[in-house]
């Protein structure tokens, strides 16, 4: 195990609905099937995969709210796969969750300030009342959100307040992990951006390591370092942000990348996109899971499970037998082509709205 | 579907077990001996001890409970302490009026319901939906035992135009059976009336504000296609499945109804045992209800599954 | 003409030997015929039996029975019926009838329509007992092809004979074309309905749906009365209402209601009969302090009915030690007249001192607490025998079978007993007068009225007549439309 | 189909949801709706339908063009024969927009047997090539299924074979990839854009994804707070944005603004109906606001193709900005 | 003319909406039959709480010479079978029978919310236990089984009251656990585990509260079917004990005068009705008010 390595999944698997039993025959969903991956102290790990694919699994199992069928996960060295009582106590301090849903996730019937308040009282049940108020407010304040608004409760507040609410009780027990499961998905543009900034702010002053699940591919893009490709129970590539997004090697990372809206206009390539959908992870195809909808699917790839390997230098890793000799896709060009006029708009926007000051123009003021 | 029957089925069987032991032991803790009350005014000691023998009320309850459980499962619950009358025989004869009472009071019910629930949920809002609404509700809070003097007082007694009370066997006189059954199957109506007029009523504006409705409306379908053709087809899954349960607890459910208008049902059968202390004839009938109840609740998850083409599949 | 009568509520097993209601006498009214019956006046006279005659020493009884009779089923009715007939009445485990014919020890058949009866001791009681159920005569062979279940499908020789039975909706009664005396019968069926709920049963009258009706409620009265279709008959009964105490039953026996009779006769004092009569039956019982309405002949007319007294009550609380008064708690039937009656009574005796609790329980429940001593004292009523011992015996001496209050008084006993013995009327007229002066005294029970068996009936039904017993007997009795 | 001046507010609320809106979209033509989350892209969709609910609603301005037909939307609304017919729309929820208790034959059959009156067996014809034409393979099978045997992109497909199936004029389509993967996104965007080749249909697309717009898109609306502030052929608006909503849209996109660590934002949120800002409705989160802003800016030409609802467009040319 | 803006971190929305609590409130304010049905119910609690201190006779005192009167200036509802006044009785038994309402559901509740939300959230064999049993009470008929458990406490008013509850046990137990079942699912109490709640706090903090809501709709209306429960069983004889009154055993003496004094069954049968009207209608305005997918 690296030295710097704080999260470690080693072969995780969950399968839903085996103990139902006679005469039920729900079907075993295969959620999580499988799947090793490390997360570096300090990074952002982002695992990005179609819907349904087993994201929110993984992140439950990695954050032991789940048990795994079978495989360990292990927190700082420790497996955590089993832990209980006090032990999983600690855990819960040291590793913390955001949800997808800020309308969801936060009990509508409590205070922010309890809320916030909730995770001091039980990690550090020494402190006194005022002290955790202040400590409440001090928090409210790191997410951007105000003192006074402690004793409010959670509809009172919009979609990205609401999530600042949810960062914020992750925040307070002072972990060092932070799983967020589409922290960003639910909101409008323009606050997603709040909040991905505020992550990246943090992520950066408290040194906190993040792993991030989305689907959307340019957030992914922006916030992370490395990042995950999941399909269908397993992780098909993993390796650094840039290296993915510029060298796709598994066919479905590039169908993923191929299918993303180009804001250059209507995408040439249409044919690099995936035709099909997603097979049920109930019934998953023999071999790489991939095959039914892989361009390139040969025999081998119905009957033999390609397992990650090293591609190139180990940062970088792909579960496909055939992705060396893959023929290279020049990969679609995301840098967005801006016309001059408009980088010089964003500019304005964005020295304005980041505290510049404003002056208007007297004599054309009338239009 | 089947395994899901299956299933449920095999859940049921612990529920009847532990009926039978709740519907014994309670008949056992009952106060009051019941040979007091069928031995006569005078109550003769050899009399009492002699039917005691009889009725092996002298074995350890277990001992009785395991001896009724045996003779059950061959389809035997003993002989009415009171008539003699074998309880299959008494509940069969029952059975029938019951049935005939449950029917019609569920027709008045769907026929009121159904229609004031679409009615109500269509105009929501409304003065119709509003005044539906206290109607429904009103039917709910009237007890019925109350209702049912009131009725014999008005129509049979002051207007003479239906039987006060009695019945006749349908088999006897179709038109005087339904007169007779006319008052309180409609005493009985209302209130189920007023239930499923709420519950068509919330599953339709449920089903009202779907996705798919809006669609139907988007094809151009007249509102009537929509309401009667999209909308109540999906509502009417929670309905057909309250009618199944609604029914299976007319059958045991009628009791004071059944008391005032003399109808000799299940209820009127059951609340005479428990008062006269005809331990086998209780005991028989809250089995025999019981069972039936969550056969009609298997029945209504079979219709849902039936209703549900969602479901139908698997 | 089927005859509809509505019954208060469903007969219970329709065999005479286990049969126990009030109403399922009244079916066997029409059903079976007795080897006696009696006249509205109490007088024993002859049915299925012509004649009898006692031997001197009381010991024996020899009857000559009716030719020509033969029960529902073809079988010929006669001596050996007779003895079979008493026989089952006293040998079958489930007969409720071998107490009242105990003192038969054996029959012998002298002749196809002559039987003797022999006894253990005179006993004055056993013709009254053979004007009721015990009388029934049911078919031999019937009953023995049916044993238990012979109530199923019981099979007698009356006017009637069972066709059907749905049990708390009818039971249905056929004319027997082969009747003795069917020249007296006028309708083809009969169909007793329960109808328990009164005013149900007097709605249904009133809409024709029935022809008559048994116990109208008293209150009905009037809007009975005032119905021109509705003819109204009655006739005071046979029984009584009291309230019973707890003297020596067990624990609960020893209070001071059990133990000071000044405290019984106080409560006694402190009710006003006559209102408490006018104020819940509209006046239309009968009050009464004896276990006999005045109106019977075994009435002692030297102990009349005291009117209300609240002083002497008092006085007498006082003289026992509670001149405060005192808590009573009484337990009485969960239905609408004993509570009416009890509410009233607890009035009055508060004014004098009395604070009647009520606790009203089932009557099943109330039942076996009194005969387990579990009370204190209790609401309860009496449906009457036609014999006087029936209604004083079992309650008052000392092995009485219901003597709930465990009342026991050697002179008492021995009075009792001499009456059931005594060879004379005038004779057991004594023997009860003197022991009403005991028993009024004692007060174990406190009598409070004689309820008045009410029948309405449809004016077209003619020839009714009102009998103590409450039956409804249907000979003579005619249709006009 | 043109709609002008729609002004619409539902019964109780203080001011109107969607503002005086004018959207054309011309044969051929593909027009997108971008706007956040509630700010009336739906609602004036449902208006132009004729779908919003009738007692809580209150219209008071709007004309509505399609074809040769005038309506006045204050009066009247799309008659059904219309919709389904002319006028046709699809949904964001595949997954609900489908009725569950009816197979899919009978859903597609419904509407053209609405509009054309034609038999059932050639509705069933009809069907089947629909079905076929939005590339689902097996059509005779999957008419006699339920909507659940389907999966979402599935469901979609089948709800544009039955918005195509009388060949309307005008598609309205609502958000119809929001709820998909991008892989099946990017299939249905092609089928769409496939279609709209083939039949020339006018088709408006709501959608909040500006990549979607680019994509697919001829002219572009931009929608805040129930008015349009700006609009235009898709690459004047995306190269030249006016109005600085666009701007800050465009720049809190990530990859799409100024590259860095930090986005830009959109500061505060979108004010609730209840406390609706007089004038321009962006004023409280625009960083240029001032007074004048507190007057209504009119919606004006700024280029050929390209109008934009701010009183400081161009903003160079009004505004400078100091660090 | 310059103007200057500056902006700091976030601005915040500066709008509040009212509580949940005003919201609730507000939205069961506006709903007009919830009101109606509230003073209803307030109305007769007021009543059945006001009862020693309002001028009227005594309930059970008996007056021989006013048997049965119709309602006069004396006795404004009229007298019962042995003259007693019909409004005094009325108005205090309202107590009896809004009592046995409320007793009877909050016995109800007492016990059938914890076992519900025990079933719900632990699952299993403890799950298994629990929903066999309630369906067996589930199974037995509501009345039959009051009607028995009262004969067998014996006929009292407070044993109808608990009668009436066990009885409605199995109601509460269903829904609780129903509800968990679907809560528990609910990111925020995933959220609580998350953050390291342990589970009794979770039960206390995030299931009950939210468990709560319907329970309450639950329990209006159950106490509109205990107070006819309780009048049924009175009507049997099985509930309030003489001479105390309450509407059941009210009705049950006045059925046998419906010829002779109607009044006698008319007030109490109205008072029925319209208490459990109040009860209903406050039940459904209160659904409609803590409806989360209308807020
Ligand atoms: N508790 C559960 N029981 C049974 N199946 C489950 C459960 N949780 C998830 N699944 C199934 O496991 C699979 C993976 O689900 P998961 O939620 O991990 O997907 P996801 O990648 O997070 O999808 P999304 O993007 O839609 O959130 C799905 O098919 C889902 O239906
Ligand atoms: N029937 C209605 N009654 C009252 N308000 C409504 C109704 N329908 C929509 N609204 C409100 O109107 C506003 C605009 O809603 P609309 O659905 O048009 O938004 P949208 O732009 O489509 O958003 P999204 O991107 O989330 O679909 C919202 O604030 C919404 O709450
Ligand atoms: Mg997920
Ligand atoms: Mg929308």
């Amino acid at each position: 195990m690296m030295p710097d390595t704080i999260l470690e999944a080693i072969d995780v698997t969950k399968h839903f609905g085996k103990d139902a039993g006679w005469p039920s025959r729900a079907p075993v969903v295969q959620a999580v099937d499988g799947v090793s991956l490390q997360v570096r102290r300090g990074e952002t790990l982002a695992i990005v995969g179609e819907s349904g694919c087993g994201k929110s699994t993984l992140a439950r199992l990695l954050m032991r709210l789940l048990t795994p069928t079978s495989g360990e996960v292990l927190f700082d060295g420790r497996q955590i796969s089993k832990s209980r009582g006090d032990e999983l106590r600690a855990l819960r301090r040291d590793m913390q969750f955001i949800f997808q849903d800020p309308f969801s996730s936060l009990n509508p019937r409590m205070t922010v300030a309890r809320l916030v308040g909730e995770p001091l009282e039980i990690h550090a049940p020494d402190l006194s009342a005022s002290d955790r108020r202040a400590k409440v407010a001090e928090l409210l304040q790191q997410v951007g959100l105000r003192r006074e608004h402690a004793d409010r409760y959670p509809h009172e507040f919009s979609g990205g307040q609401r999530q600042r609410i949810g960062i914020a009780r992750a925040l307070a027990s002072g972990p060092r992990l932070i799983i967020g499961d589409e922290p960003v998905s639910a909101l409008d543009v323009s606050v997603q951006a709040q909040v991905i900034n505020l992550l990246g702010d943090l992520s950066r002053d408290l040194g906190l390591t993040l792993v991030i699940i989305a689907h959307d591919l340019g957030v992914i893009r922006h916030m992370s370092d490395r990042v995950a490709v999941m399909y269908l129970g397993r992780i098909v590539e993993i390796g650094k942000t840039e290296d993915v997004f510029s060298d796709p090697k598994h066919p479905y990372t590039q169908a993923l990348l191929a299918a993303i809206p180009s804001m250059n206009g209507p995408t040439a390539d249409h044919a690099a996109t995936v035709h099909g959908e997603m097979p049920s992870p109930s019934d998953p195809p023999p071999g790489c899971r991939f095959h039914t909808r892989c361009p390139h699917a040969q025999d081998l790839c119905k009957i033999q499970t390609p397992h990650l390997s090293a591609a190139q230098e180990t940062s970088h890793q792909v579960a496909c037998h055939f992705a060396d000799a893959l023929q290279r896709r020049i990969p679609p060009s995301n840098a967005t082509q801006k016309s001059k006029t408009a980088e010089a708009r964003f500019a304005l926007y964005r020295a304005a709205t980041e505290g510049g000051t404003i002056a208007h123009n007297t004599q054309q003021d009338q239009p | 579907m089947l395994a899901f029957l299956l299933r449920r089925i095999l859940i049921a069987i612990p529920t009847i077990v532990i009926i039978s032991i709740m519907v014994f032991g309670l008949q056992h803790l009952l106060p009051g001996d019941p040979l007091l009350v069928l031995a006569g005014e005078e109550r003769d000691p050899a009399v009492l001890e002699a039917l005691r023998e009889k009725y092996r009320l002298n074995d350890p309850i277990p001992l009785q409970y395991l001896a009724w459980v045996g003779n059950a499962l061959q389809g035997d619950l003993g002989v009415s302490l009171r008539t003699n009358q074998p309880v299959t025989e008494l509940m069969a004869q029952k059975l029938p009026v019951t049935i005939q009472l449950a029917l019609m009071s569920m027709i008045f019910a769907l026929v009121i319901g159904i229609p004031a629930g679409i009615l109500s949920a269509a105009k929501k809002g409304t003065a119709t939906d509003y005044v539906a609404n206290v109607v429904a509700l009103s039917g709910l809070s009237i007890p019925n035992f109350w209702l049912g003097i009131m009725l014999i007082l008005l129509v049979s007694v002051k207007w003479q135009l239906l039987p006060a009370s009695g019945y006749v066997p349908p088999s006897e006189d179709l038109w005087q059976s339904i007169r007779t059954m006319l008052m309180p199957s409609f005493v009985l109506g209302t209130a189920l009336a007023a239930t499923l007029m709420r519950h068509t009523r919330s599953a339709m504006i449920g089903v009202l504000s779907a996705d798919y409705v809006r669609t139907a409306r988007a094809k151009g379908l007249s509102e009537r296609v929509v309401i009667l053709k999209h909308a109540l087809r999906n509502a009417l899954t929670p309905i057909v499945t309250l009618t199944a349960l609604l029914f299976g607890e007319l059958v045991a459910g009628a009791v004071l109804t059944e008391q005032i208008f003399t109808i000799p049902g299940f209820g009127k059968l059951v609340v005479d045992a428990v008062f006269n202390r005809d331990y086998a004839v209780v005991q028989g009938i809250v089995l025999v209800t019981a069972v039936g109840f969550i056969f009609m609740n298997l029945f209504a998850d079979a219709m849902y599954f039936v209703l549900n083409p969602r479901l139908r599949g698997q | 003409k089927d005859l509809r009568i509505a019954l208060q509520s469903d007969a219970d097993v329709l065999d005479p030997d286990q049969s126990r209601t009030f109403v399922g006498r009244i079916v066997y009214a029409s059903l079976c015929d007795k080897l006696v019956d009696i006249t509205p006046d109490l007088e024993i006279i002859p049915q299925l039996a012509t004649s009898w005659s006692t031997s001197e020493d009381g010991t024996a009884i020899t009857m000559q029975l009716r030719e020509g009779v033969v029960f529902h089923d073809g079988t010929p009715f006669n001596a050996e019926a007779v003895a079979a007939n008493i026989e089952r009445s006293q040998t079958m485990d489930e007969s409720r009838r071998k107490s009242e014919l105990a003192s038969i020890t054996s029959t012998e058949v002298t002749g196809d329509y002559e039987i003797v009866l022999n006894l253990a001791g005179p006993d004055a009681t056993l013709m009254a007992q053979l004007a009721d159920r015990a009388g029934m005569m049911v078919s031999p062979t019937a009953a023995a092809a049916a044993g238990v279940d012979f109530g199923l499908n019981p099979v007698c020789s009356g006017a009637f004979s069972f066709s059907e039975r749905v049990a708390q909706d009818k039971i249905v009664l056929t004319k027997f074309a082969d009747y003795w005396n069917a020249d007296a019968i006028h309708f083809d069926s009969v169909t007793f309905l329960p109808i328990p709920d009164t005013t149900v049963r007097l709605a249904n009258l009133q809409a024709s749906d029935i022809d008559m009706l048994e116990r109208l409620n008293a209150t009905d009265l009037t809007q009975a009365n005032n119905d021109p279709d509705i003819i109204v008959d009655s006739a005071v009964s046979l029984g009584y209402q009291a309230i019973t105490f707890n003297i020596n039953n067990g624990p609960s026996g020893d209070n001071p209601w059990g133990n000071d009779k000044r405290l019984r006769q106080a409560l006694s004092y402190s009710i006003d009969r006559e209102a408490l009569n006018q104020v819940v039956f509209e006046g239309a019982f009968a009050p009464g302090n004896q276990p006999f309405p005045s109106t019977s002949p075994w009435y002692n007319q030297s102990l009349p009915l005291e009117a209300r007294d609240v002083e002497k009550s008092k006085a007498l609380l006082a003289e026992a030690g509670f001149a405060d008064g005192l808590e009573l708690e009484v337990q009485v039937p969960n239905s609408t007249e004993p509570l009416a009656v009890m509410q009233v009574v607890q009035a009055m005796a508060a004014e004098a001192g009395i604070d009647i609790k009520l606790t009203s329980k089932e009557f099943a429940t109330l039942l076996a607490d009194q005969s387990a001593g579990d009370y204190t004292a209790s609401q309860i009523g009496w449906s009457g025998r036609v014999d006087p011992d029936g209604n004083n015996h079992p309650f008052v001496t000392t092995n009485g079978g219901i003597n709930d209050s465990k009342y026991s008084d050697p002179k008492m006993d021995e009075l009792m007993d001499a009456a059931r013995v005594a060879g004379s009327t005038e004779e057991r007229k004594a023997l009860y007068d003197e022991a009403m002066t005991i028993l009024l005294d004692d007060l174990n029970r406190v009598f409070l009225y004689h309820v008045n068996w009410i029948w309405a009936y449809n004016s077209n039904m003619k020839g009714f007549t009102p009998y103590p017993d409450g039956m409804i007997r249907l000979e003579n009795v005619t249709w006009e439309e | 189909m043109t709609l002008t001046d729609l002004a619409l507010r539902f019964r109780g609320q203080p001011a109107d949801v969607v503002d005086r809106v004018s959207l054309a979209v011309k044969s051929g033509e593909v027009l997108c709706v971008v706007g956040e989350s509630g700010c009336g892209k739906s609602v004036t969709a449902m208006a132009l339908m004729g779908l919003l609910p009738q007692q809580n609603t209150v219209i008071s301005s709007g004309h509505l063009t399609v074809g040769h037909t005038d309506l006045d939307l204050t009066r009247e609304s799309l008659p059904p024969s219309a919709r389904g017919n002319r006028v046709a729309m699809i949904f964001q929820e595949p997954m609900t927009s489908l009725n569950p208790a009816f197979r899919i034959g009978n859903q597609i059959c419904e509407t053209i047997i609405r509009h054309t009156g034609t038999n059932s067996a050639n509705a069933r014809a009809h069907a089947k090539e629909m079905l076929q034409r939005v590339g689902i393979a097996n059509p005779s099978q999957r008419l006699r299924e339920y909507p659940h045997q389907l999966s979402g992109g599935m469901r979609q497909r089948v709800m544009i074979a039955m918005a195509l199936a009388n060949n309307p004029q005008v598609l309205i389509a609502d958000e119809p990839t929001t709820a998909l993967d991008v892989t099946i996104q990017a299939q249905i965007l092609d089928l769409i854009r496939d279609l709209r080749d083939e039949t020339g249909m006018s088709t408006i697309m709501i959608t909040h994804d500006l990549g979607v717009v680019a994509e697919i898109a001829d002219r572009v609306a931009v929608m805040y707070a129930g008015q349009v502030v700006e609009q235009g052929a898709v690459r004047d608006v995306f190269d030249n944005p006016q109005h600085p909503y666009t701007i800050g849209l465009m720049s809190a996109m990530p990859g799409l603004g100024l590259e860095g660590k930090r986005l830009a934002i959109i500061p505060g949120t979108v004010p609730t109906i209840s406390n609706m800002p007089k004038g321009c409705r962006f004023r409280t989160r625009c960083a240029f606001a001032t007074s004048t802003c507190q007057e209504r800016p009119k919606l004006r030409k700024i280029a050929p193709h390209h109008d934009t609802a701010c009183h400081f467009a161009p903003l160079e040319a009004h505004i400078e900005v100091s660090q | 003319m310059t103007q200057t803006a500056t902006n700091t971190t976030v601005p915040v929305d500066p709008v509040l909406e009212a509580r949940p609590e005003n919201r609730v409130w507000k939205k069961f304010r506006s709903h007009k039959s919830a009101m109606v049905g509230g003073a209803l119910v307030v109305f007769f609690i007021l009543i059945a709480l006001a009862a020693p201190i309002i001028p009227i006779p005594d309930p059970a005192a008996t007056d021989w010479g006013a048997v049965r009167k119709a309602p006069s200036w004396d006795h404004w509802m009229g007298t019962d079978e042995i003259g007693r006044d019909v409004m005094a009785r009325l108005i205090w038994g309202a107590q009896a029978s809004l009592a046995a309402g409320v007793v009877s559901v909050g016995i109800a509740v007492l016990f059938g919310v914890p076992l519900g939300i025990v079933a719900g959230y632990f699952g299993g064999w403890t799950d298994a236990v629990i929903s066999r049993c309630t369906e067996a009470l589930l199974a037995v008929p509501f009345l039959i089984l009051a009607i028995a458990l009262a004969a067998f406490l014996g006929p009292s008013l407070s044993n109808a009251m608990i009668a009436i509850g066990i009885s409605a046990t199995p109601i509460f137990i269903r829904l609780a656990r129903g509800q968990v079942l679907s809560i528990k699912e609910e990111d925020y109490v995933e959220s609580a585990r998350a953050v390291g709640l342990p589970t009794p706090k979770v039960l206390s903090r995030y299931i009950f509260p939210n468990v709560l809501p319907p329970i309450l709709v639950q329990a209006t209306l159950t106490i509109a079917t205990a107070i006819i429960a309780e009048a049924s069983l009175s009507f049997l004889g099985l509930g309030q004990q003489p001479p105390a009154p309450s509407w059941g055993s009210m009705l049950n003496t006045a059925k046998n005068f419906l010829n002779q004094a109607p009044w006698m069954a008319m007030w109490p049968g109205l008072s029925i009705f319209f208490v459990v009207l109040g009860f209903n209608l406050l039940g459904d305005g209160l659904r409609d008010a803590l409806d989360p997918r209308e807020h």
